[in-house]
């Protein structure tokens, strides 16, 4: 297909949130937004939308977690079992910060990696980026784009349903 | 603005980085390697003469205690003083080029130097007449000595070998009177495995893995 | 604490007149179009020569050895463990400010978490140095790491030494995480802002691609929540596991219970303080007097006197358990750190962290950004005084009076002290020039939601 | 790489070459380090024999018997040769003068052995010669002297206990009529046998029992300590010192400087020389020996207690005269020995085992005199070094360069080689035939241990060159003894005398005595002295002799735990009379002479006197022992050989002084606890009652078993004399490094076992406590330690495992007894060959940045362990000895497994007395002790 998009661009965040509430009533439904800052309830405006991180990072967890303390036990039990001062080999409570740590170190990766692997990041190259205004999208300027791969998408309608949003402009995005 | 990253830049850097990671691993693993033993495993070392533990061994039958009369007293096995070679080879091959460094050395008293195969790092207290008291054969260690025209390192010698033997030594034992046999048969089942261990006490091996065992 | 911090919100917010192109332009422009001036030189070069003299002193170590230091039998530790605990503890604030605060939603912390989060990093950096330069044969120290070898040994895990590796460098790695994520929105405000390729390249790279997406954002921000609830148990963490390293000890002056909070709030007093040593220049000398504003700078020297109070209760409590226990040892330890050849020291400390935060008291003072800017100094010299009198004071006499010694520096223990502070202010100035020191896309939010209150 | 560099060189005309040239250095630069870097181990060699040694058995260590000498009488010792490397020194079970224990010198021969300083060739005026060129000049020498039948030959000798060296002196004499025979050795005994003439009109030595002495008085005689039989009487003296209601002696000491002796009375007064010998008097004339004195008892109440406790014991009472009392003292001190009529049971005299003693200061003044007369045309000295030690006031120096043809035979070219024409390297004992007698007159043969290391020759091979005879040492030695042995098995008695190290029936026969004292050595008591300077013998390095000697050097002397360094020792009062402090300089000056010594504040030090150790202030003792300490012999003149006035002045500088004990007090901690004989009759308990409830009964983990060997040790601290001896075994069995003063200053010395010195609070008491590793079973050094480079084996041994430590020096730290060492440098001699050969090969050599310790000698446990392992049967008690127990004089160390009910160990702990260190901290220590049980007069006590 020959493009990526039609792109509205907006002057403030309530215009966006507005604009893509009204998107979306208009039957849109694959609608991207871009802001300059995290706007809150953008995302359920663009449709319903679950969030995977806690779960991953609990995941994460646990598994840093579960892993250290077996690593320890492993070592010192069943690996390499040495009388240290007379203790036991599997002095449990001296096992408990290694595992706390851990667990934390896993539920960090987990989360950060969980986030840029369905944010698809890092994408370098993106159909976006050739359209010269969206560099104010990291300054004070705020974006819709419905995607040509909408199934409603017509080339005309959509424009003109974006004129409608009074943007600043609206541009069709190259592939 | 226009794209910062077109598409043949990106595919350049991700190869770029395969490639930077795969050239660090090469570099890694060749640095581990530089770093092994002085002698490489089944690399004979050069030697002051060509002695043939596969001659004296398998076809002379000579028995290992001739040369390394410390064996079974001491933790050193013993080289054989030059006095001991000529005892056959002031007969045997005098003439032979390949002896001349021994007559040499016997002449002169000058003594002959051998690169030692089996080099345990300096902290490592080996005692042959513990292992050997114990019934561990010359060949656990040593391999097939018998079949080596030059010899070479048989084993890794690194701490994790030692250990597997250490942890369950049952399996590594004969009975004492083939333990400088060659072709010792090294017990198979469980049962001759425990019975080895009662044969030599080793039935409590908890001293076998202490660090004091090896190292002082 | 943060009920002490709380009313202090409307005066911290960047003023009405700003909007977000203005907010962007000039945090980024700091970066990219400003001219570094002769300050910024200045401080640069000195900390380069500090950081040279570092290496040399390390280099060095590693060819002669410990022996080099002051340390002997008692005193086997001495500045080198000082240093890796004040520095650790310097790199407390950080994480506290960004994560804490932001779960306690202060938002006042917007301006000020950016940097202290780079403090934080750098700060932890150093201090994890140290550890490995005070081993007799650094190059082993990846002993005390789990990896199959050909030895198959493993780490001691009953030691606090190796839970110190571990909380360390788990710090280390979520910091550096919850930095970075907070970052990459800006650094792609750099990337669209640059004008050289290079620059958009670099920053390109490193932006991963960011671009604003509302679902992007959604999980961008998630995310950044939950590593702040992560971090807030893990800095706590940190800091007591450090202190095991002595708690755990059977040394009198080492094993006492109330050391991992005793250390945790000493961790929070230097943070703090060395927040203000580098925000009061930064606002100076990058201009930044309406985004880090005198609220900022109050509400920080409120935090630095609660926590000089724990600190200070955490001193008493030391004094008066010994008494209460009874035991010989410790009531010696004390009458030692009061009297003993070291007495002085422990008194400077007294003097530094404990009487002269109390003018804190009043807000003309807290509102003085010169006297801020030198109290913080003293609190950060005070609270390395404490970290040295702990692992040096305890050592030198303990069970045996025949084994009683004494610990004197000698000058490469100043050199790597010195050195590590150069190298700490080296990777702070490179920071400010490169990286923004404050968090721009944070400033835009809080303008929008006040906005939204204005409305 | 490398050729390509200089190929590069060949053309540097242009920059571009230049510049092609330096970057190429840098890549050869940078691949050398990369190879270093990166190689593995060396490839290690093996050497066999040529012709395998009889009896040789590579990697097993063999033992020889020889002899150690020490004021020329002998200490029989067993040698340990590895490969034929002496590595290490035993006591000879079988020699009087040992039984099987040895003292700080013998343990250092090994070092003096392999000291690579010592002289390697022969000098003539200074200059490398040959010992061929010696020989040709001394025949020139020896013509002249046969036409004078000897007239102008003149022999200096110490004290000659070698009947071989007897017997060539003899032939000499006979041969050379004319020669004359001096002796001199500084620690001389003029007064001992000055003494026993005015006692006896004769000469005679003194032999004393102390285990049948049930009260003994010491007048300033350190029997003990740096004495040929200090180690026999230290174990006699501790046989008695058991507490047992009725068995137990008691020991009065009256001493200047605090000694051994004095640090294990019951009774202990500190007194100047002057007022030593004034109270001897008075003592004499108590016991009814001597007329009435004028003047009043320096130590009534001493006095009283030790009049009645002398009547009591009659014949088992013995009263010791110190080597530095005067002869009338000694004398003095035979008559009451004999009046309270131990004669035959506490002591015995025989004939002088020496060959015929001299007053040593009058032959070195006679020979002095000589030499300004011009009378000596060849002086041949064989012991000693005169113009160092010499009494000052001879000027043997200058007198020395006046002699045409001299001749020194010394281990070092020292001070008096210098001044000799002829300077030749001596051999070590260990390298040499001969033979010796020990203090009672057993004699043993010295046999060498290994061909000697730098060339050099014995005193017996310097004869037979003045004798003109060719034989070799060992012919010579041979040859005397075969008349002792007879013809009858004459081989058979030599192979027994090599085997045993001593010669059956050769001590001394006692002969039976009545003393008769003039009265006249009563008249002129001595006068009172304002400020009395006391030379004494350095514990360490003697008369200097062992100055070169870095062992002994480092080891802490027993009072003042200074190293390295000889002081100006005071009594704390004195010092404040004067108004100096330690470390301050001070100006001793004595008949117009002075020296520069720092001064150090001795508790327990007598009042009104200067203490100085000789030995030091060397100019040509080796790398090691020059330039350190003060030379007190500029102060020691004929008049004064021991004791003389003096005058200190401060200079005002500092000097620095090392210690390895900076506090000497026990701060009310129960660290060595001590009872009198009475208390512990009522309370035998008494070490450990108000311990037991601080010991923790309950711990979160339960206990490991330890079958098999449990290991451990017992200390007794009544029998501990704090002799050092333990510590410098240790170190030569477990190759420690030595670490110099500098280092010592920063609290850095490396001695595995130590030796506490506490002095106590309210008494002038002296308390040692050996510490080693404690092998604490909950040791707290191994829970912190990240790499588990310390753990704990089967055995229940705390084991350091050099090659994996790191050195965090957690474990240091945790350790409530610091008895744990850390390398925080390279200590060890990486270049030395001489010392790589003298180390014990059993032993990890540590490198720097590693922590190590006491291990209990593991490498004798596993040795012994696998020796019985061989011979299919566990090892019994007493076939693992440590070092340290080996060495102990006094037998204060028994060692041994746990888990055998018939061990010395176990017994030893079983007793009422044993307690652990710290037992409240839960460490429960392998290492205990036995505690200090004193027995001092009942009513001085109980009041």
């Amino acid at each position: 297909m020959a493009s990526y998009g039609m792109l509205a661009e907006f002057a403030s965040a309530d215009e966006l949130l507005e604009a893509a509430r009204r998107t979306r009533a208009a039957g849109y439904r694959r609608i991207e937004a871009y802001s300059p800052f995290p706007v809150h309830g953008l995302v359920e405006a663009l449709g319903p939308h679950r969030d995977r991180i806690p779960l991953l990072t609990l995941i994460g967890g646990i598994l840093g977690g579960a892993g250290g303390y077996f690593m320890q036990w492993y070592s010192a039990v069943i690996s390499f079992p040495i009388n240290v001062g007379g203790r036991p080999a599997h002095s449990w409570p001296s096992f408990i910060p290694v595992t706390f740590e851990l667990a934390v170190l896993g539920a960090a990766l987990f989360a950060v990696g969980g986030m840029l692997v369905l944010n698809g990041l890092p994408t370098l190259y993106h159909p976006l980026f050739n359209v010269e205004a969206f560099e104010l999208a990291s300054r004070n300027r705020f974006y819709l784009c419905v995607r040509c791969s909408d199934a409603r998408y017509d080339a005309v309608e959509v424009e003109r349903h974006l004129e409608s949003l009074d943007p600043l402009l609206v541009q069709e995005v190259p592939a | 603005m226009a794209q910062v990253f077109d598409r043949g830049l990106v595919l350049a850097l991700k190869i770029g980085t395969l490639v930077a990671i795969a050239l660090t691993a090469t570099l890694l693993v060749s640095w581990r390697w530089s770093i092994d033993y002085p002698n490489a495993q089944g690399a004979p070392p050069q030697q002051p003469l060509p002695f043939s533990h596969q001659h004296h061994v398998r076809d002379d039958g000579i028995d290992c205690r001739y040369c390394h009369s410390g064996v079974e007293k001491s933790a050193f096995a013993g080289m054989p003083g030059s006095n001991v070679c000529l005892t056959c080879h002031s007969q045997l091959f005098r003439d032979s080029p390949a002896f001349a460094p021994l007559h040499a050395s016997a002449r002169t008293g000058r003594r002959l130097q051998w690169t030692r195969v089996n080099d345990l790092p300096d902290f490592v207290y080996f005692d042959h007449s513990a292992h050997v008291s114990h019934g561990v054969p010359c060949k656990e260690c040593h391999g097939r000595i018998d079949q080596m025209p030059l010899t070479a390192r048989a084993r890794s010698l690194e701490m994790q070998w030692c250990l597997s033997c250490h942890r369950n030594p049952g399996g590594h034992l004969v009975s004492p009177a083939a333990v400088f046999d060659m072709n010792a048969q090294l017990p198979a089942s469980r049962a001759e495995r425990r019975a080895q261990l009662a044969h030599y006490d080793v039935l409590s091996r908890k001293w076998l893995t202490d660090c004091s065992t090896c190292h002082r | 604490m943060a009920k002490s911090v709380a009313p202090a919100l409307e005066p911290t917010q960047p003023p009405a007149r700003q909007t977000y192109a203005s907010v962007s332009d000039r945090i980024a422009d700091l970066v990219l179009k400003r001219r570094s001036r002769w300050p910024w030189f200045l401080g640069f070069t000195l900390a380069l020569l500090c950081m040279l003299a570092f290496c040399v002193a390390c280099a060095v170590l590693f060819w002669k050895g410990p022996g080099i230091w002051g340390v002997n039998i008692p005193v086997a530790w001495g500045y080198a463990i000082g240093n890796f605990v004040w520095w650790i503890g310097i790199g407390h604030a950080g994480t506290f400010i960004s994560a804490i605060l932001l779960l306690l939603r202060q938002h006042w912390r917007t301006s000020i978490n950016r940097f202290a989060e780079a403090m934080t990093l750098f700060a932890a950096g150093i201090a994890g140095i140290f550890p490995v330069l005070h081993l007799g044969r650094p190059w082993f120290f990846y002993w005390l790491l789990p990896y199959p070898n050909v030895m198959e040994l493993w780490p001691q895990w009953r030691s606090p030494l190796v839970w110190d590796i571990f909380a360390i460098s788990t710090y280390l790695i979520v910091s550096l995480l919850f930095w970075y994520i907070g970052l990459i929105p800006d650094l792609a405000t750099l990337r669209d802002r640059a004008k050289t390729r290079g620059r958009q390249i670099v920053y390109g790279l490193f932006a991963l691609g960011w671009r604003g997406e509302a679902r992007h954002w959604a999980r961008h921000q998630s995310a950044y929540l939950l590593i702040a609830g992560l971090a807030t148990p893990l800095v706590v963490s940190v800091h007591s596991v450090v202190s095991l390293d002595f708690a755990i000890g059977n040394t009198p002056g080492y094993h006492s219970t109330i050391f991992p909070p005793y250390f945790v709030a000493g961790a929070l007093f230097s943070g703090f303080a060395m927040v203000l040593t580098l925000a009061i220049p930064l606002r100076h000398f990058f201009r930044l007097h309406d985004l880090i504003t005198l609220q900022h700078l109050e509400n920080a020297a409120k935090v630095l006197l609660a926590t000089g109070w724990l600190v200070a209760y955490g001193y008493l409590c030391e004094i008066f358990m010994a008494y209460y226990s009874g035991d010989r040892f410790e009531m010696y330890v004390v009458k030692d750190r009061l009297a003993g050849p070291y007495a002085p020291v422990y008194w400077a400390l007294l003097v530094c962290n404990v009487l002269v935060p109390q003018v804190l008291w009043w807000r003309k003072a807290r509102r003085n950004v010169a006297l801020l800017f030198v109290l913080s100094l003293v609190v950060n010299m005070g609270m390395w005084m404490e970290r040295f009198l702990i692992v040096v004071s305890s050592l030198h006499r303990d069970f045996l009076p025949s084994s009683w010694g004494m610990f004197h520096p000698t000058g490469w223990d100043w050199t790597h002290l010195i050195g590590s502070i150069g190298t700490f202010a080296l990777l702070f100035l490179l920071f400010v020039r490169f990286l923004p020191a404050i968090s721009i896309y944070e400033i835009r939010e809080q303008l929008h939601e006040q906005r939204k209150e204005g409305a | 790489m490398h050729d390509r560099k200089y190929d590069a060189g060949a053309d540097d005309l242009d920059a571009f070459a230049q510049e092609r040239r330096r970057v190429l250095k840098l890549m050869a630069a940078a691949a050398a380090m990369a190879g270093g870097a990166c190689s593995g181990p060396p490839p290690e060699k093996i050497v066999p024999y040529v012709d395998t040694p009889e009896q040789s058995l590579p990697g097993k260590p063999l033992f020889y018997a020889t002899a150690t000498r020490l004021s020329g009488y002998g200490t029989g010792v067993l040698v340990e040769a590895n490969e034929g490397r002496p590595t290490k020194v035993e006591g000879n079970p079988l020699h009087p003068a040992s039984l099987g224990a040895t003292d700080v010198f013998s343990q250092a021969a090994v070092l003096q052995l392999w000291d690579p300083a010592r002289s390697q060739t022969p000098l003539r005026d200074g200059r490398v010669a040959t010992w061929d060129e010696f020989l040709l000049d001394t025949e020139n020498g020896l013509r002249e002297l046969d036409a004078s039948r000897g007239d102008g030959l003149f022999v200096l000798t110490g004290a000659v206990c070698s009947p071989t060296l007897q017997s060539q002196l003899e032939a000499l004499h006979s041969r050379y009529p004319g020669m004359r025979w001096h002796q001199y050795d500084p620690l001389h005994r003029d007064n001992e046998l000055r003494g026993s003439e005015l006692a006896f009109g004769r000469a005679v030595d003194t032999r004393y029992s102390f285990d049948r002495a049930r009260v003994v008085l010491s007048l300033d005689a350190d029997v003990v300590s740096a004495a040929p039989h200090s180690v026999r009487y230290a174990h006699d003296l501790a046989s008695l010192r058991r507490p047992h209601a009725d068995r137990m002696s008691r020991l009065y000491a009256l001493e200047s400087f605090p000694g051994l002796i004095g640090a294990r009375a019951d009774h202990r007064v500190a007194l100047p020389p002057a007022d030593i010998e004034r109270f001897a008097f008075r003592l004499g004339r108590d016991l009814g020996v001597a007329p009435a004195v004028v003047g009043d008892s320096p130590a009534p109440s001493f006095e009283k207690a030790l009049v009645d406790d002398l009547l009591a014991a009659g014949a088992a009472a013995l009263v010791l005269p110190g080597p530095a009392m005067p002869p009338r003292v000694h004398a003095l001190v035979h008559a009451i020995n004999h009046r309270l009529g131990g004669q035959g049971q506490t002591f015995e005299h025989t004939p002088p085992v020496a060959f015929k003693p001299v007053a040593n200061v009058e032959s070195i003044r006679t020979l002095a005199d000589a030499m300004r007369a011009g009378r000596v045309r060849m002086l041949v000295i064989l012991e000693g070094n005169p113009v160092y030690d010499a009494p000052a006031d001879l000027e043997f120096a200058a007198r020395l360069r006046t002699v045409a043809r001299s001749v020194h035979l010394s281990a070092y070219a020292d001070e008096t080689s210098a001044y000799c024409r002829w300077h030749l390297p001596r051999v070590h004992e260990f390298e040499q035939w001969s033979d010796v007698r020990a203090f009672d007159g057993t004699a043993s043969i010295v046999q060498p241990i290994i061909a000697p290391l730098y060339g050099g020759h014995s005193a017996h091979e310097l004869l037979n060159v003045l004798l003109r005879s060719g034989a070799a040492a060992h012919d010579t030695v041979r040859g005397v003894w075969q008349r002792t042995f007879g013809n009858t098995d004459q081989d058979e008695r030599w192979r027994t005398a090599l085997r045993d190290g001593v010669i059956a029936n050769t001590r001394a026969a006692a002969v039976t005595l009545a003393p008769e004292l003039a009265e006249s050595i009563f008249s002129n008591p001595p006068p009172p002295v304002d400020l009395a300077i006391n030379f004494v013998a350095d514990q360490s390095v003697r008369d200097g002799e062992f100055a070169n000697n870095a062992w002994l050097q480092e080891l802490p002397r027993s009072m003042s735990k200074l190293t390295w360094d000889n002081a100006a020792y005071v009594s704390p009062s004195t010092a404040a009379r004067l108004k100096i402090a330690s470390g301050d300089e001070v100006e001793l000056r004595r008949a117009g002479r002075t020296v520069r010594a720092g001064v150090w504040v001795l508790p327990n030090h007598a009042d009104d006197c200067v203490t100085v150790p000789l030995g030091y202030g060397r100019t040509r003792a080796g790398p090691v022992g020059d330039g350190i300490g003060f030379d007190a012999y500029r102060l020691r003149t004929l008049d004064a050989p021991w004791h003389g006035s003096v005058e200190l002045i401060r200079t005002g500088a500092q000097r620095l002084l090392v210690t390895t004990q900076h506090h000497s007090r026990m701060e009310g901690r129960d660290l060595v606890r001590t009872a009198t004989l009475a208390q512990f009759a009522r309370n035998p308990q008494f070490a450990t009652d108000e311990e037991i409830e601080k010991v923790p009964e309950h711990t979160l983990y339960p206990d490991r078993p330890y079958d098999g060997y449990k290991w451990g040790m017992a200390i007794d601290l009544n029998a501990c004399i704090g002799c050092n001896a333990c510590t410098i075994a240790c170190q030569a069995e477990n190759n420690i490094p030595v670490v110099g003063k500098e280092q010592v200053l920063r609290g850095r010395e490396m001695h595995w076992i130590r030796v506490d010195r506490y002095f106590h609070d309210h008494d002038s008491g002296v308390d040692f406590q050996p510490v080693p590793c404690m092998h604490c079973e909950h040791a707290p050094c191994e829970e912190v330690c990240p790499v588990g480079a310390t753990v704990h084996d089967s055995q229940g041994l705390n084991v350091q495992v050099y090659n994996r430590c790191v050195g965090t020096r957690f474990c240091s730290n945790n350790c409530p007894y610091k008895v744990r060492r850390f390398n925080f440098l390279q200590y060890v001699d990486r270049t030395q060959e001489s010392l790589k050969a003298l180390r014990n090969p059993d032993v990890t050599v540590r490198e720097r940045g590693v922590m190590e310790k006491c291990s209990y000698c593991i490498q004798r446990i596993q040795r012994g362990r696998i020796e019985a392992e061989r011979l299919g049967r566990k090892l019994r008690d007493g076939e693992v000895v440590t070092a340290c127990q080996a060495a102990c004089p006094a037998q204060a160390i028994s060692f041994g497994d746990l888990n055998d009910p018939g061990s010395a160990v176990r017994a030893a702990k079983a007793s009422p007395r044993n307690y652990a260190l710290l037992a409240e901290l839960n460490t429960r220590p392998r290492t205990t002790y036995l505690a200090r049980v004193i027995n001092p007069r009942p009513d001085d006590t109980e009041e």
